[in-house]
């Protein structure tokens, strides 16, 4: 009657169940509490800006990742630009499938090198074009509270 | 002092869909046995020990407790690397290279099975504040890059369904897969859209298994005359921008730049006609062809026609994914990585039994982190010092 | 003036060349505290909305195959019986149980039904709960060596029916184990350790 | 064997809670080090991140989220290992990128934000815990503390008395640390009528949780000798790791970080710790453990340790000082970067730039080490002058 046996029969198959349960909080930091702060009170995007290497950031950071110089630059960004790629889901986390599907876009916002990922709306599918020219639109000022669902997704320019 | 390190002995449980009769002690202490068996080697002459794994796909915080024991580590140094199995394996060899080791052990595993929902652990990677409270599922990011992709490629859907036939195929003659299959184009092409263009059937299903690699020195294998050494030739990592929003879609700039490093330390000029077949990730069809393409195997869109024109086939002129790939063999996280070393450490020493390439002398083996990363890893093996 | 400080002064580079011009001393720069002062909260800052914040619950839910070593463990525990395993080549009888030794690396071959008792090795009595709750009544953690297995072979678990102060390294504890229909193959099948 | 310096080190002050995200964190402790070093990101071959269990800052595979932060961008980058080990693993993790010969300088970044997870920090703990054999008795980490510090007691006869002066002398030696977050000056008593949590650990006895990080750079000898004229040396490296099953040890003597200190001391040729160690910074999250590290790196016999805290030989004008920097108990313990930020204390000790917490007599070398796990890995680093 050794271990080095095996378990042959699966009716003694057994698991043992549990979790990490916990709950996360995340501050948006420093660079994120002043882009949240532009979208929720004035319905805009704001970059960082670092002059040396030519690049501004968006979403923000307080460092620029090439050079590691603390970027102090803000800068206005319009809210609009060009789509570089999207996909259409067909399924929600959980593998259910959306009666009708979503449209995410990976919009690359002018005057920046950043970009933002959000919802294509007003759009049939088949009429996306790499390329094309969308711009966000924002929720109402009550309803903003500072976080990336402040922009109801992106529609054409 | 001589830097060169070897590949000394290999391991593996092979790869299934589910493992419910052992626990990953068990599981991975078999792959262990294995590779001590390999390398004709016992724990006590192992110098370094390197496990990789993450704390959220094994349900355990610091998961790297629980590595020593079935690795015969205990009391012994012993470190986790949160890495593919390819970072494993450059972390052994720098450690022996540092002349402190004669000898290290990698190990890697999944027990992915163990996971209720694996979705929910690859959207924990998200960025909590820009992407994951979309609220969608993680896998938009590969439908996101696959569009790009094909569009700056000009590869077709059909060419990334070719991928998914071709390495299933590959997995019918090779004991250790577990998702081997004879698949007709049209089904694959046909199959639903999940993200599309992404489809259910380009996404490699998940696997359980274990595997383990012992390396030495140079000198260690001159002194115990191994027989049949692989050399690491040329190692390169490289982590690009793990946010989504500055990085570029259409290429993987990580892979570019880590193979550069590593042909540049194998003195490769021409990977294409110095390197005799790849093992590369491929747990998205289309990313197979992404990576060949910045491997520097081909030019852009290169890798369409190599696939499509069967180039790639494990009878081709230069195969790739031989052993079936993550869509052939399972994406097994971590241990993918290792498999891809084990399977041409395999084929160069002429054991692969029925799907045994001609030939061969020298390979890449290439990864990715998965989503949302950027972080890649590539490694040259070599059957000579010198080829 | 602090350590942090000087070094920042102190430091110079001794060769122009390879390696750059040091961005040291200019401007600003020299003001700027060598220990990042970073911008501390207080939980007010998150309770009056000065600070914006998000937060996640994720769902990481598991089954871990418990394979033949714990799962014939845990059936043990159902049936009442505390299994432990002997190691032929160290000599060695372990609990829990495991497939193979970690000292010699050899498979356990042996099965070994142990006493439901032990002694104390080392205990506390603790009046926080895991989630950092504070609690009235301690609970009372102890590792136990298990009788029957080699020297100092021990689990972890609780102590009961015992008064804290009573409590003492190398008391004699015995497990109290729940009703049989009411265990099904867990180590909380033991309620706890009591002395004997 | 490639020699390989320490030639710069920064950190950020360690806070209860940041609104700085840990990539920001990362970064200020990064640029920090580089500005230390007079380096620029452009100089750095490589990076080493070093951050303790993912739960803490809510991201599967921190260390891909965390690495433009620290400096990784289109780099060479791996994130090691070993719990609470990690702070002082991750400079040796540098070492190898260099003494390995692939590279010539690395960025080396501890990151921990602790504050972000909840209901508190302490519940991820309990996930480090066998999870069919002992989580179900929902265990937490000061049971962990509180059955080893018992066990050390109880073997040696030596009273909480004994080793609440290792609490008064740290969090006072953290009055000149200009990162800390717990300096204070109290005494035997205060620690002693502190709250009990799980006896026999009082609140006094504990560091707390932090946010912050850490950041050194190494280097190879030429190109140390380049940035600057004082390189501190990375004498000797160790790590080792005990087996899982932490209920079969004994946990009175920490054997692992013996055999830890062992290895580093052959190969930085320490042939007797006592006399040749002037400076140490072992890992002290509980005041037990400094005394528990202090037997373990063979600084003295074992049981020895509270002795020679209770008589001020530890103090940091004593004959061998110990944690000078104010330790975990007193800078905090934002774990990883709380290790690290030991390495920086020898930095500046052995450099004599420590300012007001310059031990005297011209340190010439110094060990630091962490611990972690299921009490359960020693990670030591031996650093010198030449």
């Amino acid at each position: 009657m050794g271990v080095l046996e095996k378990i042959t029969s699966n009716q003694e198959l057994r698991s043992w169940p549990g979790e990490i349960p916990l709950e996360n909080l995340y501050t948006m930091g420093l660079a994120g509490e002043r882009f949240f702060r532009g979208i929720k009170d004035e319905a805009k995007l704001l970059g960082t800006r670092c002059k040396t290497c030519d690049v501004t950031y968006l979403p923000p950071r307080i460092y620029c990742q090439g050079c590691f110089e603390k970027l102090v630059n803000w800068v206005d960004l319009p809210p609009q630009g060009k789509l570089e790629t999207f996909t259409i889901l067909n399924q929600d986390r959980a593998g259910r499938p959306y009666k009708t599907p979503r449209i995410l876009g990976l919009v690359r916002i002018d005057r920046s090198e950043g970009a933002l990922i959000h919802y294509i709306q007003g759009l049939e599918p088949q009429k996306i074009r790499i390329g094309m020219k969308l711009k966000a639109q924002f929720r109402s000022s009550s309803e903003r509270k500072g976080s990336i669902q402040d922009i109801v997704g992106f529609v054409p320019a | 002092m001589d830097r060169r390190v070897a590949v000394i002995g290999i391991g593996t449980t092979g790869f299934r869909a589910a493992s419910p009769e052992v626990s990953y002690r068990e599981m991975i202490y078999e792959a262990a046995v294995k590779a001590y068996s390999d390398a004709g080697l016992a724990p006590d002459q192992i110098g370094s020990f390197i496990a990789c794994s993450e704390d959220i796909s094994e349900g355990t915080s610091i998961f790297d407790e629980y590595c020593p024991d079935q690795i015969g580590g205990a009391r012994r140094p012993v470190h986790s690397v949160s890495g593919d199995g390819l970072h494993g394996i450059i972390t052994a060899a720098m450690n022996i290279q540092t002349g402190l080791f004669e000898t290290a052990l990698v190990e890697c595993h999944s027990k992915v099975s163990n996971c209720i929902d694996p979705v929910e652990i690859m959207n924990y990677a998200l960025d909590p504040i820009y992407n994951r409270p979309l609220g969608e599922h993680p896998e938009f990011i590969a439908g996101l890059e696959m569009r790009r992709y094909l569009y700056e490629s000009k590869a077709q859907p059909k060419d990334c369904a070719a991928v998914v036939q071709k390495n299933r195929a590959h997995a019918l003659k090779n004991p250790w897969a577990a998702y081997p299959a004879n698949l007709e184009l049209e089904e694959i092409q046909d199959s639903p859209a999940t993200f599309d263009p992404l489809r259910e059937i380009d996404r490699a299903h998940h696997a359980d298994g274990a595997s383990v690699v012992i390396l030495a020195s140079a000198d260690w294998v001159k002194k115990n005359r191994v027989k049949n050494p692989v050399w690491v030739k040329g190692m390169g990592w490289i982590s690009e921008d793990p946010g989504l929003e500055m990085r570029p879609w259409g290429r993987s700039i990580a892979t570019q730049k880590a193979a550069k490093m590593a042909y540049k330390q194998a003195g490769i000029r021409s990977p294409r006609s110095e390197i005799d077949f790849a093992e590369v990730d491929d747990t998205y069809s289309y990313k197979e062809l992404q990576h060949l393409e910045d491997l520097w195997f081909f030019p852009l869109g290169g890798a369409a026609k190599a696939v499509r024109s069967g180039l790639t086939r494990s009878d081709g002129k230069f195969p790739v994914n031989v052993s079936g790939g993550c869509l052939g063999m399972g994406n097994a996280a971590e241990a993918s990585g290792l498999q891809r070393v084990l399977e041409i450490v395999t084929q160069l020493r002429g054991e692969a039994g029925v799907r045994q390439l001609k030939r061969v002398r020298q390979a890449v083996a290439q990864s990715w982190r998965g989503i949302p990363t950027t972080s890649c890893a590539v490694a040259v093996l070599s059957k000579g010092v010198n080829s | 003036m602090n350590g942090l400080e000087t070094t920042r002064k102190e430091t110079k580079l001794k060769k122009k060349g390879s390696v750059p011009q040091a961005n040291v001393p200019s401007g600003p720069l020299l003001k700027r505290k060598m220990a990042f002062e970073g911008t501390p909260l207080s939980g007010k800052d998150f309770e009056q909305g000065k600070v914006l914040f998000t937060t996640y619950k994720p769902k990481l839910a598991y089954a871990w195959d418990t394979g033949r070593a714990i799962g014939r463990y845990l059936q043990g525990l159902k049936e009442g019986r505390l299994l432990g395993v002997r190691c032929r080549h160290c000599d060695r009888t372990v609990i829990p149980p495991r497939a193979f030794c970690e000292r010699c690396f050899r498979p356990i071959e042996e099965w070994v039904q142990l006493q439901d008792r032990g002694v104390i090795n080392t205990f506390s009595i603790s009046y926080v709960r895991w989630d950092a709750v504070r609690l009235e009544k301690p609970t009372l953690p102890a590792v136990i060596d298990i009788e029957g297995t080699s020297p100092r072979v021990g689990i972890l678990h609780l102590l009961g029916e015992v008064d804290p102060k009573q409590i003492k390294v190398g008391m004699k504890v015995k497990a109290v184990w729940k009703a049989a229909s009411e265990r099904i193959g867990a180590i909380t099948d033991i309620q706890y350790f009591k002395p004997e | 064997m490639r020699k390989v310096a320490v030639v710069g080190a920064g950190l950020t002050k360690f806070m209860r809670r940041a609104q700085e995200t840990g990539k920001e964190l990362s970064f200020e402790a990064a640029r920090a080090a580089l500005d230390n070093a007079g380096m620029q990101l452009k100089d750095i071959d490589c990076v080493v991140m070093g951050t303790a269990p993912d739960a803490f800052d809510g991201v599967h595979m921190k260390g891909e989220y965390l690495s433009d932060g620290s400096g990784a961008w289109g780099r060479p980058y791996l994130r090691g290992y070993v719990g609470g080990g990690t702070g002082v693993f991750a400079p040796i993790q540098g070492w190898y990128h260099i003494a390995s010969g692939m590279f010539d300088t690395c960025l080396v970044v501890c990151e921990e934000k602790m504050s972000g997870c909840k209901p508190h920090p302490q519940g991820a703990f309990l996930t480090i815990f066998d999870h069919t054999t002992e989580r179900p008795l929902y265990p937490n980490l000061l049971w962990i503390f509180a059955l080893e510090m018992n066990r050390y007691m109880t073997t040696h006869g030596i009273t909480k008395r004994e080793i609440a002066h290792v609490a008064v002398k740290n969090k006072k030696n953290a009055m000149d640390h200009p990162s800390a977050q717990l300096p204070m000056e109290i005494t035997v008593e205060d620690v002693m009528n502190s709250e009990v949590m799980a006896w026999p650990v009082n609140r006094l006895d504990v560091s707390p949780t932090s946010d912050g990080a850490a950041a050194v750079i190494l280097a190879s000898e030429e190109k140390a000798k380049k940035i600057t004229d004082k390189p501190i040396w990375i004498q000797g490296v160790g790590w080792n790791l005990d087996t899982s099953y932490w209920t079969n040890r004994d946990l009175y003597y920490p054997e692992y970080v013996e055999r830890a200190a062992r290895m580093a001391y052959k190969m930085a040729g320490v042939k007797e710790p006592r006399k040749e160690i002037h400076i140490a910074e072992p890992y002290d999250p509980f005041d037990y453990k400094e005394l528990h590290h202090m037997e373990g790196l063979l600084l003295c016999g074992k049981g020895e340790a509270a002795r020679l805290a209770v008589d001020g030989v530890t103090a940091r004008d004593g004959d061998l000082p110990v944690c000078p920097s104010g330790g975990l108990l007193g800078v905090g313990n934002p774990i990883a970067a709380a290790g690290l930020m030991k390495i920086s204390e020898l930095f500046w000790q052995l450099r004599g730039e420590a300012g007001k917490r310059q031990v005297p007599g011209q340190p010439k070398r110094g060990v630091a080490q962490a611990w972690g796990d299921l009490m359960q890995v020693g990670t030591v680093v031996v650093m010198g002058v030449d």
